[in-house]
């Protein structure tokens, strides 16, 4: 199976982890990714803030060099990226000034036509059978609060990706390798991302609360497929520790993680060593596997 | 020059119940609308004969557009369906005795569907005002009219 | 209202948003939903209140567009299908056009330092963007904890990648941004 | 032929946009026409009379009107002509006002267009022919479709005149939404203490053909002469044999399987029920779906114990016919479904109320079973999940109204009273609960209407919020409710025990079915429309079916009564003559031209068209023609245009008349 790639910067930077174990599963099921050429930043947070057209235009130039490649479709594991990429592409197909506009900019027709897949789309269309012959090890013990944020759900009607209010997509694909899902209520609320540098305060809040109350609803463990989502609740987890000496510390994994763990690929592979909260100790209590290598 | 300044004349048979009504609905929204068409009423389409079509278009009208309930809605019942299946056949016959059938306009306008009239009207005007004005009959010469059915 | 003279800032919200503020009947919902609801002075509703009052300074000057973080959960509850959440995006890119400085600068800094690399090398350099928008505000040590970390798992490259088509990127800046970043 | 022509500018209205006296001087030069003139008024007494006066003076014999719709005006003017003594199918209208002066606005063209208008009604009057009315009639019965409040009141207002009434309900007992509602605002009195004395004399009622578990399944003819096809419901029981003694319900093993649609599914009910104990007929039913019988042929446990052998497992449904003269809506609302938007689409209406997902949150309906002295809990103020006593209770308006996104645009208008009428019977039960309504604007038009909801405010101390509430979850079993004040502009946030969800009155799913079958249109939220909003509010489009309650919008019970009293005044009315008089537009056979190939008998949806022998005067059969029976005939013309010879002829839009107006317009 062959998708196209679109990683984005923070797979590259602070979330090279979900690229590395992304990209370790995909082997075990035999997937291939070709990523864009010289791909450009989708503007993320920024863009949109500061110029509407720029953040349709960047995107675009980015769907084009897929188009350019023949790509029938682009994998965004991102969910940034993903939002970005589907509202411009959204954008250029109902707007047609703004269309006109950004063809202008780019010095170049746009047609649209690359579909577009988040992380999980990705699983869905892999096909979740599939993914289950794939698993080795039993994640029974793992009580997993699946976090999806805002940016893979909303804005609905442009994204189409399952129930805005009431996600469960995650939830199958947890559930389907052994990992148990917990019913909690932060599953869609804003950890307040675009905020992570200049207000941190504030991100630490939002981020302490949805953490807490996976806690609270016995969680071991937070999945996330979402790099901004994974940096504030795991980074600045280490400062919400600090200021508050009675929190208690809850990793948070990347869902491609989750699965590689299912999969039984090695916790260095899978970037684990990577993130702030140490996951280990908790794995080793909770999931039965020999060789526990970092 | 002829072409530029053409108004199409449309005749437009609609329905008492549905698709008349719904064109006052048209009005009494002050729905506006190009002033191309006249309206000629009949109880239901089902009393559209197809000669009044072709006798319409031999008359001079550019466009005709015939209009009622929609399927299943029809005041009468049946009424539409009867003229429905009448229009399968007679769409063939139009373009043999030499009118060009795409100027015949088919549409279901129910009552409450004001907006939808409009629509209609406009689009079948500015469609007939595209192709020009249908010259098809009026080059015939008055001998080789149709013969028509007039017991008085 | 002196302020209703200021028409083509309606114009412009029309422009971006494509949506009219007269829509909104002001239920409040979308405040009710809003996360960084407590950490604004002006609740989300307020804001299209005074644009439909014509008080068009009073939402541009507040810090409640620059709070605002985009999560659009106002814009999927609105039982109008107004969309809040862009109208704040329109808000912000009026505010920067017509030079208005917002009460904490931090969040517009933030967005200039992070634009700027990306014009600069096409994708986000974080450690450079760190860096400028720590210079920017002069808060030196914040996240200073965290930098060593984050250097020693790699998570931040030293130096930036400069894609080929950088020139494009320029470009596209230039056309699409009437102020540029600085 | 001597026509008169009369061009009205209705005040403002034709004349903006519609130069009258040009018009009209046009006319004027038409062939045939001998008076033609134009006036502000024409449909005024002035206006009549200046007609009354040019038919006598210039001695018309055919008048064209440019005016109004016909559909407004028509028999007005035509009356005017008579008096005057002019045939009144010898008169035309032109639709100058909806179909030309409303919908232009370049004065030049429109004023050309009107008088194409005017010239094509009077080449078609030219035609028209004198005409007489067609009296047929009256079948002095009525339908009642619906036995809620509104089809109660309606039946027992026509029963009570003389008249009988077939009542036909599709659940098992009569009695609708108010059989369920606990107390009624703004009095506070006990609905089923209400209602169920109006239910027996139903029941009781000489004149009253009660048939529940019933569906109309098609109906036929036209005002004055309907006739109806039932569908009676196999109820498994012989409700001529049961005495409602109730012995089968007890003993029914299959108890728990199925919720009761009566208690809004916070209770249970057996396979064999009655839907509530004072049901009307309190004949029981035996759910199908779930009877063990019927699912693996065991138990038979009712017919065991019955002692009138009532039980008839082998009953069928029933196709009954009625014939009656007149038909009344009364089918009622349906309430939103919140945990799924309308169209059933898979995403969820209202996923942030968590409706469905938490017991706590209950809709307006439930808690008017809880509420209920007949309900679950035997009226106690018990929340669902524990039956633990809610001291704090959220009540949320506008759920699925006002709200396009989620719902509907329009206001459900009853939810601002029954929220406070709801916040009020829980003070009065909590004394020391605490009661929030989020609202958005409180609409309380109605008689003592504000004063009760100032009073759950005032004297009760409900507490009101101006605001929407974005988000509910539960939280170690606190409902938590997340609101906003707009008034103060704060956010608000409450624990609560319990929410009440105020959903929207929504048209039931069948109305549009129904609708059709009747031949009645509906808006596009499948509520049925009146006439006219103002001066017809319980007409319908169909002559002699007519509307009441909640099947037309949504309507609190004061109105749906009122309603309900006039629809049936309506249809007294219509009792009130033996013969009603229909228009002669009715096709008629020239028996010299028929060659008796009788297609016209094959698509004539009313079998109106007979074959008839014409004989010799010693009986010798000379041809078979085709007759048409005009009291069935509706004219719909059908079979004049299938007529390969043109001898049927629909009067008053004869070929000649269509074709004079489709030279009036084409040729010039």
């Amino acid at each position: 199976m062959n998708f196209g790639y679109y990683p984005g910067c923070s797979l590259q930077g602070t979330a090279k982890e979900f690229d590395l174990s992304l990209k370790e599963v995909l082997k075990v099921l035999d997937v291939n990714l070709n990523e864009i050429n010289d791909w450009c930043c989708c503007g993320a947070s920024s863009a949109h803030v500061m110029s509407h057209i720029l953040s349709v235009a960047l995107p675009a130039r980015n769907l084009l060099l897929a188009k350019h490649r023949g790509m029938q479709n682009v994998v965004a594991p991102c969910a940034a990226c993903y939002n970005r990429l589907k509202v411009s592409q959204h954008e250029l197909k109902f707007d047609e000034k703004m269309r006109m506009k950004v063809e202008e900019i780019l010095e170049e027709k746009i047609s649209n036509g690359v579909e577009i897949l988040n992380l999980i789309g990705l699983f869905q269309k892999i096909g979740l059978g599939k993914i289950k012959t794939a698993i080795k090890i039993n994640l029974k013990e793992i009580k997993a609060a699946c976090y999806y944020g805002c940016l893979l759900v909303r804005p609905h009607d442009i994204l189409k990706f399952d129930d805005p209010e009431n996600p469960s997509s995650m939830e199958e694909i947890v559930s389907i390798i052994g990992a148990k899902p917990i019913e909690w209520n932060y599953k869609i609320e804003c950890c307040g991302a675009s905020h992570s540098i200049d207000n941190t305060e504030i991100v630490e809040q939002l981020s302490k609360n949805i953490l807490n109350d996976a806690i609270k609803h016995d969680a071991n463990v937070i999945v996330v497929a979402c790099p901004m989502c994974h940096s504030n609740l795991d980074m600045r987890q280490k400062n919400i520790l600090k200021k508050y000496p009675q929190q208690k510390a809850i990793p948070i994994l990347y869902l491609t993680q989750l699965l590689g763990l299912s999969m039984g690929l090695n916790y260095k592979d899978l970037g684990l060593h990577l993130h702030y909260i140490n996951p280990v100790p908790m794995l080793e209590e909770k999931v039965k596997v020999e060789e526990v290598t970092i | 020059m002829e072409e530029e300044k053409f108004e199409p004349k449309i005749t437009a048979f609609v329905c008492n119940w549905c698709t008349y009504t719904g064109a006052d609905l048209a009005g009494t929204s002050r729905l506006k609308q190009q002033t191309n068409a006249r309206l000629i009423r009949v109880p239901c389409t089902g009393r559209i004969d197809p000669v009044f079509i072709i006798k319409a278009f031999e008359k001079g009208a550019d466009g005709v557009l015939v209009s009622g309930c929609h399927p299943g809605d029809c005041h009468y019942n049946t009424g539409n369906f009867h003229a429905r299946r009448r229009w399968i056949f007679f769409k063939q016959l139009l373009d043999f005795v030499g009118i060009d059938s795409t100027r015949l306009y088919f549409s279901w306008v129910s009552a409450s569907e004001g907006k939808k009239w409009v629509d209609v009207v406009n689009n079948v005007i500015n469609s007939v005002r595209a192709k020009g004005p249908f010259l098809g009959y009026k080059n015939l010469n008055k001998e080789t009219e149709l013969p028509l059915v007039n017991k008085n | 209202m002196h302020h209703t003279t200021l028409n083509p800032i309606v114009q412009k919200i029309i422009d971006v948003t494509s949506q009219d503020t007269s829509l909104c009947y002001q239920c409040g919902k979308c405040s009710a939903g809003c996360p960084l609801r407590d950490f604004m002075e002006i609740p989300p509703n307020r804001i299209v209140r005074y644009l439909q009052l014509g008080l068009y300074d009073l939402a541009l000057t507040s810090s409640t567009i620059w709070l605002c973080a985009g999560c659009q959960t106002c814009s999927s509850r609105c039982p109008k299908n107004f969309e809040i959440a862009k109208l704040m995006d329109a808000l912000r890119e009026i505010s920067v056009e017509e030079g208005i400085q917002p009460k904490d600068k931090k969040v517009l800094k933030f967005h200039n330092a992070f634009l700027k690399q990306i014009k600069k090398y096409g994708r986000s350099f974080e450690l450079g963007m760190v860096g400028d928008y720590k210079l920017s505000t002069g808060n030196l040590f914040q996240d200073l904890g965290l930098a060593p970390e984050t250097l020693m798992k790699r998570k931040m490259g030293f130096r930036p990648h400069k894609i080929v088509g950088i020139e494009k990127i320029q470009k596209i800046f230039d056309k699409s941004m009437k102020r540029d970043t600085k | 032929m001597r026509i008169g022509v009369f061009t009205c500018h209705c005040g403002e209205n034709i004349g903006r946009t519609v130069d009258c006296p040009a018009v009209s001087k046009a006319c004027a030069d038409f062939p045939g026409v001998v008076h033609s003139e134009d006036y502000k008024y024409m449909c005024s007494d002035p206006g009549q009379n200046l007609i009354k006066q040019a038919i006598k003076e210039k001695n018309l014999n055919a008048v064209v009107v440019g005016s109004c719709s016909p559909h407004m005006h028509e028999k007005t003017f035509r009356k005017a002509c008579s008096d005057a003594g002019i045939n009144p199918f010898q008169v035309e209208i032109a639709n100058l006002r909806e179909h030309c002066s409303w919908i232009h606005d370049d004065v030049p063209s429109a004023t050309l267009k009107a008088i194409d208008m005017m010239r094509m009604m009077v080449e078609k009057v030219k035609f028209n022919g004198p005409l007489t009315p067609i009296r047929v009639p009256v079948t002095k019965r009525a339908l009642v479709i619906g036995g809620g409040i509104s089809g109660i009141q309606a039946s027992l207002d026509i029963a009570n005149a003389g008249y009988e009434v077939i009542l036909v309900e599709k659940e098992p007992s009569i009695g609708g939404h108010m059989s369920q509602l606990s107390e009624t605002f703004p009095t506070l009195d006990c609905s089923q203490c209400i209602l169920t004395p109006r239910m027996v004399e139903v029941y009781q009622h000489s004149k009253i053909k009660l048939m529940s578990y019933s569906e109309v399944e098609n109906v036929e003819g036209f005002i004055g002469n309907f006739s109806v096809t039932i569908r009676k419901k196999a109820r498994s029981v012989k409700d001529e044999l049961c005495t409602g003694c109730g012995l089968c319900v007890q003993k029914c093993p299959i108890k728990k399987v199925a919720l009761s649609e009566f208690d809004e599914g916070l209770a249970t009910r057996p396979a064999m029920y009655v839907p509530f104990p004072q049901a009307v007929p309190n004949i029981p039913v035996i759910d199908r779906t779930i009877c063990t019988y019927f699912k693996n042929g065991k138990c038979q446990m009712c017919k065991k114990v019955c002692g009138r052998e009532a039980i008839d497992f082998e009953q069928q449904d029933e196709l009954v016919k009625e014939e009656v003269g007149s038909i009344i809506i009364a089918t009622g609302y349906k309430l939103y479904t919140i945990d799924k938007k309308p169209d059933d689409s898979p995403i969820h209406g209202y996923g942030e109320y968590g409706y469905g997902k938490y017991k706590d949150v209950v809709s307006g309906l439930q808690f008017e079973r809880i509420a209920s002295a007949s309900g679950p809990t035997s009226g106690e103020m018990l929340r669902p999940s524990d039956k633990k006593v809610p001291k704090k209770i959220v009540f949320i308006q506008c759920v699925g109204s006002r709200d396009e996104a989620k719902g509907f645009s329009y206001c459900s208008k009853i939810c601002c009273m029954y929220t406070a009428k709801h916040a009020m019977l829980y003070k009065h039960k909590v004394h020391d609960g605490e009661a929030y309504v989020f609202y958005m604007d409180i609409r309380a038009g109605g008689k003592m209407y504000e004063e009760f909801v100032r009073r759950a405010i005032e004297e009760d101390g409900v507490k009101y919020i101006r605001g929407r509430v974005s988000r509910i979850y539960q939280d170690d079993g606190k409902i938590i409710v997340k609101g906003e004040d707009t008034i103060a502009g704060v956010k608000v946030e409450i624990d609560a025990d319990m929410a009440v969800l105020a959903t929207a009155m929504m048209a039931q799913t069948e109305a549009p079915k129904l609708a059709q079958t009747l031949g009645v249109p509906y808006d596009k939220y499948g509520f049925i429309n009146e006439v006219h909003p103002k001066l017809r509010p319980v007409e319908t489009s169909s002559g002699g079916i007519f509307l009441a309650g909640a099947c037309n919008s949504p309507r609190d019970i004061p109105d749906s009564v009122a309603m309900a009293s006039a629809a049936a005044a309506k249809a007294l009315v219509l009792f009130g003559s033996d013969m009603l008089e229909r228009e002669p537009v009715v096709a008629k056979v020239n028996e010299a031209t028929c060659a008796g190939c009788l297609y016209c008998k094959k698509v004539c949806a009313y079998n109106a068209v007979e074959a008839k022998e014409i004989k010799d005067r010693n009986g010798n059969l000379i041809k078979v023609v085709a007759y048409v029976n005009s009291g069935l005939c509706q004219g719909c013309g059908t079979c004049n245009a299938t007529c390969p010879s043109k001898s049927v002829e629909l009067l008053g839009f004869k070929d000649d008349q269509i074709y004079a107006q489709i030279n009036a317009f084409a040729e010039v």
